[in-house]
């Protein structure tokens, strides 16, 4: 197995899929010969050819729109928007169309198509390179949203998210495309839609986090090892749906959790999370869930470093829910 | 047909006709549709113009909560439908495609289910009334959101390209339609890619109040597909003949690979915009009734009259024909009662994740 | 006073301000000699001309985009987009451009704009007329957000929402547009953004809830009151920012909550106000936190009721934080 | 300067010139143009040039996270800045507007300060490098949302027509843009309300990687003028003074209250398009060099030669005053460190609400 990093993977995973299935495309701005922003689809152009892999117009509504115009038409479109924050000339394509011709045309039509965008901060990109927009895609019936934060996750996600009949938002760490690597299988699998990873089992505090923000959780989570602090790690993958099964289960039994992702924090999509908890499980509590975010301003250029959870800020949390 | 038979100008001053109001064949081709065709062209304009009619009666006795009135706009939408080779083509409508709809083929029981909104709508109630789809004639499921399917039928066509089947798109809106973002994202996509698509507007002039001068300054839509690179035609809509041989024309065309078109169709849209509409207060009953002289069904009766295709008194007895299929199809579409509550979380997904059975179980229980 | 509704207290309040202020002009499509497809700008062209009640094409990037540019040259414009569900054509002018230039050009320009829309189902309107993205606004920083659903509260606010130097969305509920009334003062008054309503105090349980949702809650209350169990009833109106000190004052003396919103279930935005209070006010809960919501799917048209959070499911889950 | 002088052509199938290659000037009016505004003409072409030079440099030094190569654009920039009634016209730029940003008066400390993120940006470092914002000069703050400043451009204009004081706004984009609903949605309503504005469409045939006819099948970006009932004027914007004079032409007219127009400058880019793009993976050596030939600053010194108004010694000299002024600018934005953390928190709104306050509290102790 290569030991590989997050978007060559993506780059991989399309083309073993594109062998399988004639009626996979993909398109996006800059997919083709530039092998998109990200090379995350370099080398397809040339083995696959324009009809397979399109440059398209400067217009998010168009990449959006046609997908679900292809996918109702029989074809598996994965569509490339470049950045999240880059989403929203399309976002009507997304919540009208995508998200609902299924629902409206009473299971005639439907979207088999996904939508692959890089997500997060970190990168000095400022407000329009850095923004993690997970909580309007959950917040819209009829989308699935996977936000993987490891190579093999990566790659079995998306090849699920591909063979999905529904909508798939598919985002990707973009600060972590690079940085983190591991052996990924050569052959196809898939990693089924919805289900969490634990990632480390423990008994004094439940970590839950996903996407772009597992990076400064698996840095805090060290320290914490190295301080004796018994983490159970969860990494969500899924958010809609997410696996409400799995994170009740984990709280329930440790009595404790920090929920951390770097959106903004009203109604960042750990808020859903802590919602559930206190509903469903309140008296399984022994501290407050405690929720570790990014900040309710514009993302700011200047501050990449502080406007995300540090570690530092996530053991801070840590400590409050033990010391509660 | 493509390119030997009649040169349809592009970017006209004028709308192109084929017919004069009173209806002489104006065209220097000749005329190559049989008696039954021409016949059966005004009988659907015909349906179109009752079943309009009817949805106001529903509407008024409260059985149809909306619904968007299509009388002044039957030629456009007649031609359309005739020119579509149906469930080959692929079709993108818009909410006031009544008569189109008719035209397609849709059984007039499933029009009048969904309408009604009863278990019998192949789309399950889950649309308000006058939004049509039908997956076996590659009808769209239309949306209520201006433009928002034109850069679906965009990425249909793109699809057919690839996959070189000589289907083509056609796909229709209103005029307000094209100052959308989406309008514009999807016909240029179209455009770029040479796609096998026609993009028809049916220009009534009016969005809800809003007059097509306050809507763009281009001097009519047509215009716009310079924009594009494609060919823009302008057309009187009233005129089914001149719709009917230019769409044959350019459906042809974009199914031999010969790329998109946009075509404005000059129409007038007699009703209110919809049943909580108050169009008098942005018109006068002047300007309507002026229209009303310029009607399609009219027109055609005095073009087939003169080949005596076309009596006053076999007229009557169409309506009464007309009529009488109505009733049984709303008879029909209701048999079998609304929609059942157990429907409701159907098709969200392929599948129902976990949150969407356990919110099932909390409304069923309630 | 006059006995007024809501519809009728928007076209009153914008004819009052506008004469007070030359700067203020309206912007939608319909808002001309039509008065707004609710009446809702009734009588303003008449009065003011085309130069400040501008018909616009149909594009809502227009109109959003436009407000933009007028408010930023000096101008305060209050646009209208004439359903929520019609806002998706201009996210991007909403998110990228209003919500933003104030931070990104260090306070050199910013946008005094007010954006109107109805909201809310219960009209058969099915999908498209029926929609309540409250979340997708509040989650964007630099949004203020308000959703009023009484007529007095609707003339404070929207001045209120004129006069203020910031983006402001101003909701309206749309089914209790012309079948709630009230007496209404003439003369200019605002209220503060950012400030609940207590609308009843009570000990027994506190119910939470804004907008289109509060007609049910009403009622709900009302049956309560018969059932002889006292509620305290907060109308939030402000839901960013929103009156965090309010919520957790009420619902730390009494203990118990019930939180009420139309919106789709998953990250409406009573998960914020729930995350907030286990969060900060944890111990002080007697029973677990519950929402009582819309569901996860696209706003079906058939089933207009049944989707709608009825008296009788509030009055289950008032129950059931009772009995807990 | 309105009708009585040169009469630009409306949609030229060629771009319009008013300079040959070589230096000639081809007009059959009069330059109008002193010896000092020609050589400050160039003069401007040069310090844009070296300005970006310098940012590609700063970027090498790690202390730029992020430029838009401007070289090839300077005549179109130059000519626009030369055009516009600074402080008195709205102007909404795009990220690549180095030399017009230079060119527009904004003193080049506040540049750099911009470009380096210190505490003297005016916009205190809130946005990536490229990213001009000038309250005092009317020049919006740039977005890096593509197209996403067109309407905000169109709504100033239509303010600007309704106070009536005689204000052009202008805004610039690359071609890529044009496929934006956005910009679609902004110029159609400037359109459709007559207001005064001028559309800037660098074309530099590449949006990133994608090549120009892969973005639109419009032969090129001024046809789309025709969509929206406004002239549409199609320039060699290396030329620096047919850009100037027909920016020139239509500011006046846009001032006079005769409307909107929509202008394409022909352009390239040398660079990549930031410096993370590997540009030879979509175009060629060969192609660049090429372009090269055509440079706007080459030409000029060809125009500016003939008229002893330039010679090799002077050129050198004044580059190293340009440089040294560039060093001093940057010396100074650097003087006062980084924007503090205390900035964090201002201007999401005018003032803070409670749920900020505690934010910024939480993020100060931590
Ligand atoms: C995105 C969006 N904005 C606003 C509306 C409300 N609306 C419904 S129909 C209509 C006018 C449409 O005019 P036009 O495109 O000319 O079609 P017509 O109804 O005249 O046939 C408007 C504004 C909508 N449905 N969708
Ligand atoms: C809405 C949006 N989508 C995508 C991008 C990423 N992007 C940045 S520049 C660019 C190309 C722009 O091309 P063009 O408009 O021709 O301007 P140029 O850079 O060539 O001057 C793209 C796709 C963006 N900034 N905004
Ligand atoms: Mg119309
Ligand atoms: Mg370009």
């Amino acid at each position: 197995m290569p030991r590989q990093n997050i978007v060559k993977t993506i780059a991989k995973t399309l083309d073993q899929q594109m062998e399988i299935d004639s009626s996979i495309l993909v398109l996006g701005q800059d997919v083709g010969k530039r092998g998109g922003v990200f090379l995350a689809t370099e080398g397809l152009f040339d083995k696959y050819g324009p009809d397979r892999v399109i440059d398209t117009p400067l217009s998010e509504a168009a990449i959006i729109g046609a997908a679900v115009g292809m996918a109702a038409y029989g074809m598996r479109p994965v569509a490339e928007v470049q950045f999240a924050d880059y989403v929203f000339p399309g976002f009507d394509q997304l919540v009208s169309q995508a998200a609902k011709i299924r629902y409206r045309s009473g299971g005639q039509f439907f979207a088999p198509m996904v939508l692959r965008m890089s997500a997060g901060g970190g990168v000095k990109g400022g407000h329009h390179h850095s923004q993690n927009p997970e909580s309007l895609f959950v917040h819209t019936p009829g989308l699935k949203v996977l936000y993987p934060s490891t190579p093999k996750d990566t790659k079995g996600l998306l090849t699920a998210a591909i063979r999905d009949d529904d909508p798939v938002i598919f985002m990707e760490p973009k600060r972590m495309y690079r940085s983190v690597k591991e052996e990924v299988p050569e052959e196809d699998f898939e990693i089924e839609i919805g289900k969490a990873k634990i990632v480390q089992a423990g008994d004094d505090v439940v970590l839950i986090s996903y996407g772009s923000s597992m990076d400064k959780v698996l840095e805090a989570t060290k320290i914490l090892r190295e301080q004796a602090i018994s983490v159970e790690l969860i990494d969500l993958r899924s958010l809609m749906p997410w696996d409400k099964e799995a994170v009740l289960k984990s709280v329930a039994r440790v009595g404790r959790v920090v929920l951390v992702s770097e959106a903004p924090r009203t109604l960042n999509f750990v808020s859903e999370v802590s919602a559930c908890i206190s509903e469903e499980i309140l008296d399984s509590l022994l501290a407050p869930p405690i929720r570790v975010t990014g900040f309710d301003t514009p993302y700011p250029y200047a501050y990449d470093k502080e406007y995300l959870p540090s570690p530092n800020r996530i053991l801070k949390a840590v400590q409050k829910v033990l010391d509660y | 047909m493509i390119k030997d038979k009649y040169n349809f100008e592009v970017f006209s001053k004028k709308p192109i006709k084929l017919m004069s109001d009173s209806g002489e064949w104006l065209a220097d081709f000749e005329l190559d549709l049989s008696d039954k065709q021409l016949k059966e062209f005004y009988y659907d304009m015909l349906f179109g113009r009752l079943l309009d009619e009817r949805f106001g009666q529903l509407h008024r006795l409260g059985k149809v909560s909306f619904y968007a009135p299509s009388s002044g706009h039957e030629a456009a939408q007649i031609a359309i439908a005739k020119a579509i080779d149906w469930g080959n083509d692929w079709v993108f409508p818009y909410y006031r495609d009544n008569a189109l709809l008719y035209s397609s083929g849709v059984p007039i029981k499933d029009i009048m289910a969904q309408m009604l909104g009863t278990r019998l709508d192949p789309a399950k109630a889950r649309q308000m009334p006058s939004h049509p789809s039908s997956k076996k004639l590659n009808m769209f499921t239309a949306a209520s959101g201006i433009a928002s399917h034109i850069p679906a039928a965009a990425g249909a066509a793109i699809a057919a390209k690839i996959r070189n089947k000589g289907e083509a798109v056609i796909t229709t809106s209103g005029e307000g339609a094209t100052s959308e973002g989406d309008y514009h994202a999807g016909i240029n996509f179209a455009g770029a890619q040479g796609a096998p698509i026609v993009f028809i507007v049916q220009n009534n002039g009016l969005a809800i109040s809003v007059p097509y001068h306050k809507q763009s300054a281009a001097e009519n839509t047509s215009l716009k597909a310079h924009a594009y690179g494609m060919p823009g035609y302008y057309l009187d809509g009233m005129d089914i003949l001149a719709c009917y041989y230019l769409m044959k024309d350019l459906l042809e065309r974009a199914r031999a690979g010969l790329g998109p078109a946009l075509v404005e169709m000059k129409v007038y849209r007699y009703g209110p915009h919809s049943p909580a509409d108050d169009d008098m207060r942005y018109r006068s009953k002047e300007e309507v009734d002026a229209w009303r002289k310029k009607d399609p069904l009219l027109r055609m009766q005095k073009f087939l009259a003169k080949r005596k295709l076309w009596t006053k008194k076999q007229d009557i007895k169409m309506r009464e024909e007309i009529e009488l299929i109505l009733d049984k199809a709303i008879n029909e579409a209701e048999a079998e009662g609304f929609a059942p509550l157990e429907w409701m979380f159907d098709d969200v997904f392929k599948d129902k994740p976990a949150h969407l059975l356990e919110q099932q179980k909390m409304l069923l229980e309630d």
